[in-house]
């Protein structure tokens, strides 16, 4: 026991994003764990990869209206619209009273133009205490440009292009499953730059209330998360894996070990937990038990080991996309 | 209105007791010592039943006294029905104090408080502080019919009055609570109220037209209960205390900022909602 | 009592999709439901508005591998791969050895080129027992062409107005919510001559076993179906009701009169009902009843009252497609 | 292989008992007649619970006598643990008989029952029938541990030998079960199997070097578990009996099928059998 308890310690679960060193591959994804602070007193700051902030913008937003939650099956619709109190008052606020914490901080920006992206990318990532930016081109609940981005393989690696040029730091690309190929836009994501790609972000949804006959968000759509998206998150992350030699972030209804499993398999290098912090904010850190007692009880050394392991020995039957011959 | 200071914690607590004081009402009591402790009127927990499909589900916090909290709720959906199906001696973990609760630091003497149903379930705390400081409280408590108007008792054994109405005539006055509020003489000097949406904008527009402070405890759906998704919000003053330390939109110069129920609220000045 | 059970009676379920007229505005979905005969002994087969048979192609197909289903959050994968006996038996056999039901009978067309998917409908559209022809150009379990149909508006016009030439009965087009944007796929569909819409088809997704490393497919993707994928659906339903005029058939994740309600209200002249057959083959029933008691408690006297009514009145705070202005 | 002939149909039962003959294995019985009349071995049922997100669950049919039918199953997860909730006077709707079931009309004299796992509760119907036909019965029986060799009294009972075999060695022989099977003396002139698809393709493969006919209940993911969506298939010889009525594939000729485990199955000659 103690001795495999021993070996299960010696597994190495650091990875790296570009420059950016992770002592575990587990996020917290971005509008799903505030400033982090939120869940600090829930959780054991020390046993989190790392935090992905709020999205910010360059001016404040006061988001979309009431109500921005549905519950759906095994998944919930959210459209928060973006609130945030623009990149000054956060660099002067939000970012300079943090608490210091163990993990790393990735900073994510959204934006309604290009230019956007570029300004408050080149702000926040000249603070010290970011350590990796996350490009929130495909966030699907503001109007047309936000996620028209990660909609349009060109206008991606546009905007990819000119915020690459305001920073060295580790520049993270947040793509949308909303597209009839994921795969086209990661790679123009990577040809323009980017160090890593998040894989993915949320589905476009809806929900209407059968009594008033109205949307049930304020904001008409939303964005579905939770388990009900984990298969086609899964795919998006095969697919891209493919296609992509940069690492991926993969995301979509991790709640147990098992399901972020499906993800390294699948040919993620790190996950990223949002909606489960909802039901429990210790979950990120069972799931780091969890891959290093998997890990250990298989006699694997590193997480790096598994990435992309349901990828191999297709090259016969199946091409790596993953149809039919 | 007050902010939540810490200690806020996840708690392992084992189910103490289980009533149903009406069908689909079901009273739970668990074993709490330090939430207790540490709990005041109008905060709220997240609950989280033990295996399958794990989910957290906002409860009012009902009772906190000793060693024991209990929880008053509807069996309404999945998650409620979960909770229901817990017996004593099951796990059950609970987050909590959460939220800001009611403000009582103006040393209130004459206090109406208006219940809509499930609501009641965050308002025993508060009558038991006021009662405690002496005030004189009247219980304004409505529901559908009869048998919903549950633990009546409990509050009188308390000490306030109590008025009651239903919607089918049942028991009570027919009609909605918020028509025995606006007869109630003398005038109280301050209204708390807890219940749905449209008892409370109701409770709302009487007390303004009266002129009498209120304090409302608002419902949302929540995602994360904490304030770190906001997505429970509600548009207040921005001129209010509880306003997050937020700029407002540079577009137009508006007057409201969002804030989240969960932190910020749930319990809000009437006055200064803007919904 | 009666007096309510007598309005509810009066209550017009009918509806009419292209010329095809329908008792009740409920069809079983392609693939759930076999031929009807599967699930004749347990509904009750006067209850049904119509029953999408299973997709049949110009020649025999195997099918894909085993396995071909796995169970997912409020959800299933699948993955059978068009398995069907190909036209000419199809014809001789399946068809000819129907038992004859009440309900309408509506042929599905799959195909690898535009000219089979002319000729299967030509030959398919001919029978008499045949009603109305529904086009499968979106199933996501074959390869590339098939769904390539649905992915490319260009491709849907084309297939739809090809096969709209061999027959006047019904024809219904069946989309993929797998597109960056369905509503151009639906003008499309619409321009060449469709006189109703499908949507959706299920949605792309994987899933990998942890203890094998492979995915849980035959296949390797699948297509989703089932609650899990509802506000997905609910969305799409939304925005095809708001480009194009001719009648939709809403489907994904249907289990009860809410679900069907939502797509009614989002724009479904009619709705399907596929997976949810699988727990219960009287849910098609229930709905049925569940629709002629919530229209009769409102006073209303047809469905169509219903339809579309979620995108009414949004002309000043949102645009029909639900994006924040 | 046996076909099945109506009546399937879905029946609204009562729960009339409960046991747990090991940990997480359930034995329910109920209240079901008309499926009791016409149950034939080796046949299942699709299992609906009550209430709350309904699933159907494929469950082998383990006793059918009189009034009532039960099953034995394992509780792995969600569907199974809905069901293993159930307590006597609970409703249970149950679909069937489904599927063929096991060919006994050759009149075999002496037959090799095989068990793995919980496959043992496909296994007491074709034993009675066989024994009431008198021929001999041996029951190889694997599991993983002792106590997960459930229900030996009752097969003993009825009359047949039984030969263990546990992966820990903690009762019986250490190893697979079908190292027994392939020592069997004599031979029998029959085996049928049920179990975990590894066992069964040993089964299969010492069958064959035995030369010895052999009947397999296979397992598969199924969806609507009565032919309706081509899910749950296995390969099989095209001129098998059990072969769907499809020509095969035209390309490249193909002496092989799809069948469905649901409704050619879930019973397969192993001859026959492609995968
Ligand atoms: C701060 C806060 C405190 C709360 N305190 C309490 C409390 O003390 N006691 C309590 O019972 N609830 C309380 N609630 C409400 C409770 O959190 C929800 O009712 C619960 O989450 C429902 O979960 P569910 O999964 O069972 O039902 P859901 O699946 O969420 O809802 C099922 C259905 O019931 C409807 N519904 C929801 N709530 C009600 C209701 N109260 N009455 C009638 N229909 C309803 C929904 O619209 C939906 O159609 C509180 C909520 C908040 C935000
Ligand atoms: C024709 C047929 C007859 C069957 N008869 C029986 C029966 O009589 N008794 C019975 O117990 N089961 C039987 N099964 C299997 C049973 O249908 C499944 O085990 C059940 O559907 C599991 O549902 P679930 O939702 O509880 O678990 P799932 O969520 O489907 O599975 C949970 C986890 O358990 C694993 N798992 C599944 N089955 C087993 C198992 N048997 N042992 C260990 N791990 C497992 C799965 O891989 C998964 O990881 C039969 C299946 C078929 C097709
Ligand atoms: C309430 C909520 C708010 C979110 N806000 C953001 C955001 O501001 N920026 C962003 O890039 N992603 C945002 N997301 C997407 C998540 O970061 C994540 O990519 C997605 O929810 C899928 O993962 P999950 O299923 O684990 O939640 C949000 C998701 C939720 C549920
Ligand atoms: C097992 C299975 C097989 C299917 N086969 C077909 C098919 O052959 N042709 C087709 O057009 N759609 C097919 N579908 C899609 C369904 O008809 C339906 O559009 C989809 O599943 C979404 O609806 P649902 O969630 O109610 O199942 C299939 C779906 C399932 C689950
Ligand atoms: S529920 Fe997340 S901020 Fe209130
Ligand atoms: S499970 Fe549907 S055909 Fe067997």
């Amino acid at each position: 026991m103690s001795g495999s308890q021993a070996a299960y310690a010696a597994v190495d679960l650091s990875v790296k994003l570009g420059t950016l060193e992770l002592a575990y591959p587990t996020l917290m994804g971005s509008g799903c764990y505030g400033s982090g602070e939120e869940f600090a007193p829930f959780a054991d700051p020390a046993k989190i990869g790392g935090v992905v902030l709020k999205s910010v913008t360059q001016r404040p937003r006061l988001g979309n209206r009431a109500p921005r939650l549905v519950a759906t099956p095994s998944g919930m619709l959210n459209a928060i619209g973006l609130q945030n109190p623009g990149i000054d008052w956060y660099l002067e606020h939000d970012l300079a009273e943090r608490v210091p914490r163990p993990w790393k901080t990735i900073g994510s920006v959204a934006g309604f133009s290009v230019d956007e992206y570029a300004y408050v990318t080149q702000r926040l990532a000249a603070q010290p205490e970011i350590d990796a930016i996350e490009l929130n081109v495909s966030c699907p609940n503001v109007a047309a440009e936000g996620e028209t981005f990660a909609c349009d393989p060109k206008l991606t690696g546009r905007v990819v292009r000119l915020v690459r040029d305001t920073t060295e730091k580790t520049l993270i690309v947040k793509l949308s499953p909303n597209v009839t190929d994921i795969a086209a836009v990661a790679r123009e994501a990577e040809d323009a730059g980017a160090d890593a790609l998040a894989v993915i972000n949320t589905v476009r949804g809806m929900a209407i209330d059968v009594d008033t006959w109205r949307p049930r968000l304020g904001n008409v759509t939303g964005g579905l998360s939770g388990p009900a998206i984990r298969p086609i998150a899964v795919l998006a992350v095969y697919e891209v894996a493919c296609a992509v030699k940069i690492p991926i972030v993969g995301q979509g209804g991790i709640e147990t070990v098992t399901d972020a499993l499906e993800f390294f398999l699948a040919g993620a290098t790190a996950v990223s937990i949002g909606t489960a912090n909802f039901i429990d904010p210790r979950i990120p850190e069972r799931i780091v038990e969890g891959l290093r007692a998997y890990l250990g009880e298989r006699g694997l050394l590193s997480i790096g080991q598994i990435v992309g392991q349901a990828n191999r020995g297709f090259a016969g039957a199946h091409r790596c996309e993953g149809r039919e011959g | 209105m007050l902010t939540n200071q810490m200690p806020t914690a996840v708690h392992a607590t084992t189910v103490l007791d289980r009533t149903e004081p009406a069908p689909g009402i079901v009273l739970l009591g668990f074993y709490a010592p330090e939430l207790a402790a540490v709990t005041r009127p109008g905060q709220f927990l997240m609950a989280i039943p033990p295996g399958g499909e794990r989910t957290a589900t906002a409860l009012g916090i009902y009772e906190a006294q000793d060693h024991r909290v209990a929880v008053l709720f509807f069996v309404c959906g999945p998650r409620t029905r979960e909770l229901a199906g817990l017996r004593a001696g099951d796990g059950l973990e609970v987050t909590g104090p959460l939220g800001n609760g009611f403000d009582l630091s103006g040393s209130p003497r004459d206090v109406a408080v208006v219940a809509g149903g499930i609501g009641i379930a965050s308002l025993l705390l508060p009558v038991q502080a006021l009662i405690a400081s002496s005030a004189r409280v009247r219980l304004y408590y409505g529901a559908r019919s009869a048998a919903l108007l549950v633990e009546r008792d409990r509050f009188a054994a308390e000490g306030c009055e109590i008025y009651c109405a239903t919607d089918d005539g049942s028991y009570g006055r027919r009609g909605f609570v918020t028509g025995l509020l606006a007869g109630a003489e003398p005038r109280p000097d301050l209204v708390l109220a807890c219940g749905p949406t449209p008892m409370l904008r109701a409770t709302a527009a009487a007390c303004s037209a009266l002129g009498i402070p209120a304090q409302l405890s608002l419902e949302e759906t929540f995602a994360c209960g904490v304030g770190g998704c906001w997505g429970c919000v509600v548009p207040i003053d921005r001129n209010s205390a509880q306003a997050p330390r937020f700029p407002g939109p540079d577009e137009g110069g508006s007057d409201t900022v969002n804030a989240r129920v969960c932190k910020e609220g749930p319990v809000f000045w009437a006055h200064e909602l803007r919904w």
